[in-house]
Order: C-alpha cells, then structure tokens, then sequence
C-alpha cells in the first residue's frame, strides 16, 4: 500500500509538464515538508518504478517521467527529429557545456573561427544555453552556460555527467592553450618529434 | 541526427592525392578545421603528430588549390605563411635567442588542435547521448500543475457609503442656492473708519479699527472694505498709510490737520 | 522482473499522444501477438499501478496513463489575488444595497450613466449581489438583491443597518464638494486673514 503522501507526489510529479526540483514539490505540499523529506520520497517512487516501462530521472536537481532509452526502438517514430544541430552549432554546445561559462572569444579561441551569430541563437532558441552575466575583463563580454534543458534533453544528471569530462580535465584538455603550454614547457621533457630540427 | 555523429567521423579524413580534384575549402570551417583533418590522416595520437609533416601537407593542399585556381579564403592563406615561416625556423639551425622559439611555436600549434579535437569528440558524444523525443519520451499531453487564482474583491463599508453618497449628490436635482454672505459694504467701512480714526492717535494696525467681534466670512468681508475704504481716506488726504514691507501689516492714522486740504 | 513487453506496451501507452486500443498497440508491435493478448498484459500493467499516483484506465476501449481523480485537489494550487472594487462598481452594489431588488435599467437611472455588464459580473463574483428573479414589467428584466455574503464582507447584521440618507449627510457624505472645501477653508486661521490684507 503506497501512501497518500507518496502518491500525491507521483501524480504531480506525473502531471506536470515540466521537470520539478523537490523544493517545488515541497511547496505545492504547503511547506509542511522540507524539499529534504520530499527527496527522499522521490526517490522511494523512482525506486518503485525502476526497471518498469516507465521512469523518474533526476536532471540538474528536476525529476521527470520519461521511458527507457532502451526502448527506443519500440518507440521511435517515422517522424524526423525536428532539432537538428549543424556541426557549427554541436561543437558551440559541447564547448559551453564542457568550459562554461564561457565567452563567445573564448569559444572561438578554440574553434579558430568566428562563430556566427546564428549558431548561438539557434542553442538559445533551443535553451541549452543562456546567457550568464559578463566577464569582468576589459570589454566585459558576455558569458554563456548551459541550461537545465540542456541537462534533462541530453539525459544528464548533472554537468558531472558530460561523458569524458573527467578524463579531458584531467588531461588538461578544458585548460586554455597558455595554461596548458606553460605547463608543457615547465615539464621540460618535452616529447619533440623527430623530425624536429 | 545520426548523420550528424557521421559527419563527425568522415570529416576530418584527409584527402588522398587522387581526390585532389575533389578537394574543396568550403568542407572546412577555416585553416585550423583543415588542419586537425589533415593531422587526423597521420593515423596517430595528436600527441605524436610530426608538426613538420603537418605543415608540409597543409602547404600542399593550399598550393594544390590554387593550382586548381579554386579561390583561397584569406586565412588560410595567412596560415599557409605563418606555416612556411614555421616550417623554416624549424629546419634551420636553432637560434637560442630568438623567441618564441620555433619549437614553442610548434608546441603551441599542437594544443590547439588537441582542444579543438577534444570538442568535437565531446560534441559527437553529446550528440549520441540518449536524446528526449528521439531515445526517450515524455507524455505527449499530461494534466499539468495549475495555479489558480482566487480573485478576493476589496471594498470597505466607507467604500461602499461613499460611493452612494455621491450617486445620491449626482441624481438629486441640481437647484443653484445663492446663500446671503454676511457682508460689510464699503460705505459702512468708510463710515466706521472715519469714526475710529478720530478716537485712534497713534499709529495703529488695520485689523485694530474692525470690531472684534466679526468672525470668519464676516471679519474677511470687514478687511476688505476697510482696505478700500482706508486707501480712499488716504487719496483724500484724511488719513496716512505705512507699510514696513509687502504683506507686512498695514498701518494708519490721521493726517496732521495742516495738510489737509482745502 | 517486469518482462520486456510489458515494459515496451507500458511505455508505448505513456508516450502515446492519444490513448491506444489493443489492436494499435498489437500492431506497433509487429502483430506477433493477438490482441488479446496484448489486452491481458494491459490489464496486469493497470493492475501494477492500481493505488498509486498513476493509473492506467480504459476508456470506450481505449488505454491511457491519468493522474487518479481524488488527486485532482493535488495538482491545483489557489491562491488569493485581492483586487480593489472599482469606483463604479461600489456604486452599483450601494444601489443594489439601498434599492433592492433593483433591475438593471433602474441602477441606471439612478448612477445616471451608463453600467456595463462587467460591473455586475464582478459583484455576481464576489458574491455581493445576486439575481432575485424578474421584474413583472415588460421586457421582464433581472432584478438583483445583496447576499448574506455582501453582509459579512461589510461587517452589516441586516440591510436596516446601513445608514439612512439623514445619516449620511450628518456625515458629510452627501455634501457637494465645493461647500465642503469652503468649510474648510473656514477653519483656516483668522490672523492669516488680517495680513493678507
């Protein structure tokens, strides 16, 4: 027998149309629970429908209904994905996501092209990405991260979650190239090619 | 979108000699996409990457287009020279003093294609992660949390009163009442003043000579008439006025007898 | 261990835009199974979340996922909005108040103007005024009274309470204005007047 407090938050959660955190839960409950007590019910429920053919995620702190990405065979309609990324507009999202925030010189820094204006708007559009303030340098540039839309889209819990994450800052691959550079000429060995000189 | 994680793979290969004909700088998105392909076809680590190969590849693929008359955005031809400029610096006997030394150069070429090439990679799997609408669903059309408004209406009993009050003055029938205004007319004023000033010697105040028992509308209409009834004395010759200054009180008393006239 | 069929008909009706029948279901399914099979595996998934925050119910031999009604109270929140009666509107509901039952032309030709629909609809809201049947006159237009609410809101016993005409003009409330502000101007202090002179 599931409780009634369980079972009021599975329907909310279940008839919302948008991801809710658990302080929102909470708050739709009369704040007789801290979002803490409602977590952990959230988790009882998304416990309970574990291996079924439906179930809760947790996305940036939001929980949502959606179905198993295994059965997306099942489900998958002959209808095209409406949101289709030029390549331009995917390596955008993959340097916000991965350096965020970032500014736009920064995101072209590593492209090593300008990055049209239309690349941005089209993340925008999408809200994967937002601006978030400016950077106090000279010029004080916009800067750019990613939204929790862009977390439940791509199916991540958090931003830990951006696959490879660990191993490329680890390799110092999301450090900017000065950085990285003083790094390699402090090492000294310094691996030359051969053909070096 | 799974062209999309294609376009990733294929990209990035770089053409062989036979597809030279083929070759074209509209697939690159500016010398440092060119050159991460053309790394790529070195079939190594970019850790291990030989710059000097690199560049030299990258050289002929620029002088290749050009033979081919295919028109050269600008920047790739300013990499083409920084590259040969790169590439002879880097065959030439070291100059301990020249800085950056070719080799940083040639290092720091290197972690720019890294990063680059790291993005990309993140990118494709970003893009292949399981997507909403496209690997997992939602409900199409779920029942949606509502806030409802409860709109509370506000009026006190003053509110109410008030507003019938008004009513009550705009429909009762408009009759015009002209009240009686107690009044002091200018020839009582005169004929006061006259009287007053002859008891009075010295200097004294306007407001002094009005009986003190005028009060509101009455002692305003008093000051009135008295004003003009003392400045009419004065004109003729009966009485003086003094005034400190503008809007200080004003002051009278009668005229010595000499200066009256005739 | 819910079987994968299950799961794949559970997500299937979860995603689904428009509740699905057995047979549409069997079909997605590439009709290995009848649809009568597929019916017995609706009913064990209905049957798995009977009592919980979800339900899957049949409707004319449709099937889809609701939130259960006796949460319905859940999914709403209702929240005060206090808003300030118009001029206007108090002023009908005081005719209402002193007159009643009156109809609608005759609130008219008291205000002297013209009174708009809305301006009953928000008393009718409020609960202030109500219909008292029609008026026996051609035409037989509505008549309105106060309510037992319109008594409460206004701190009143019965409608005997509200002033009399004497009392409000004791009261200066049916004073014109131009001979209330000579009133006050009355009160205004006498040695004023002897310098302005």
């Amino acid at each position: 027998m599931i409780d009634d407090l369980e079972r009021a938050i599975e329907a909310m959660l279940f008839a919302s149309d948008a991801p809710l955190d658990p302080r929102q839960v909470a708050g739709r409950l009369g704040d007789e629970m801290t979002p803490g007590q409602v977590r952990t019910i959230i988790e009882a429920i998304a416990a309970r429908h574990a291996g079924s053919g439906i179930e809760l995620v947790e996305r940036g702190g939001h929980w949502h209904f959606q179905t198993p990405a295994d059965l997306a065979h099942m489900l998958r309609r002959e209808r095209d994905d409406p949101r289709k990324l030029s390549r331009a507009a995917a390596e955008v999202l993959a340097i916000v996501a991965y350096h965020e925030p970032v500014s736009r010189a920064e995101i072209e820094a590593i492209r090593g092209v300008q990055t049209s204006k239309g690349t941005l708007d089209v993340l925008m559009e999408a809200e994967w990405i937002a601006p978030a303030g400016r950077r106090e340098v000279p010029g004080r540039p916009l800067i750019y991260k990613t939204t929790d839309a862009f977390l439940q889209h791509f199916g991540l819990s958090s931003r830990k979650d951006l696959p490879g994450i660990d191993d490329l800052r680890a390799a110092g691959l999301l450090d900017p190239v000065d950085l990285a550079f003083d790094d390699a000429m402090g090492e000294l060995d310094l691996v030359k090619d051969g053909e070096e000189a | 979108m799974d062209e999309l994680a294609l376009d990733f793979e294929l990209a990035p290969a770089a053409p062989e000699r036979d597809d030279a004909l083929q070759l074209s700088l509209e697939s690159w998105e500016g010398p440092l996409d060119l050159l991460l392909a053309l790394a790529r076809s070195q079939k190594v680590d970019l850790k291990q990457i030989s710059i000097l190969a690199l560049v030299e590849q990258y050289l002929t693929f620029i002088a290749e287009a050009r033979e081919l008359k295919l028109e050269v955005a600008a920047d790739y031809l300013v990499m083409a020279a920084w590259l040969a400029y790169l590439k002879s610096a880097l065959l030439l006997p070291k100059d301990p003093l020249e800085d950056p030394s070719p080799d940083e150069l040639a290092l720091r070429l290197q972690l720019r294609l890294q990063r680059l090439a790291a993005m990309r990679e993140a990118a494709a799997r970003l893009l292949a992660r399981d997507r909403i609408g496209r690997d997992v669903f939602l409900r199409t059309k779920p029942e949606g949390l509502r806030d409802v408004k409860l709109r509370r209406w506000d009026a006190s009993l003053y509110d109410l009163l008030s507003a019938y009050g008004q009513v009550k003055l705009r429909s009762e029938p408009v009759v015009h009442m002209v009240s009686r205004r107690p009044v002091i007319t200018l020839d009582a004023a005169l004929h006061h003043l006259q009287r007053m000033i002859g008891i009075k010697l010295d200097w004294a105040e306007l407001a002094d000579f009005l009986p003190p028992d005028y009060h509101g509308p009455l002692r305003r209409s008093a000051i009135a008439s008295s004003f003009v009834a003392a400045l009419e004395l004065a004109r003729q010759g009966r009485i003086d006025l003094k005034q400190e200054a503008a809007f200080e009180p004003l002051y009278l008393k009668a005229a010595p007898m000499g200066q009256q006239p005739a």
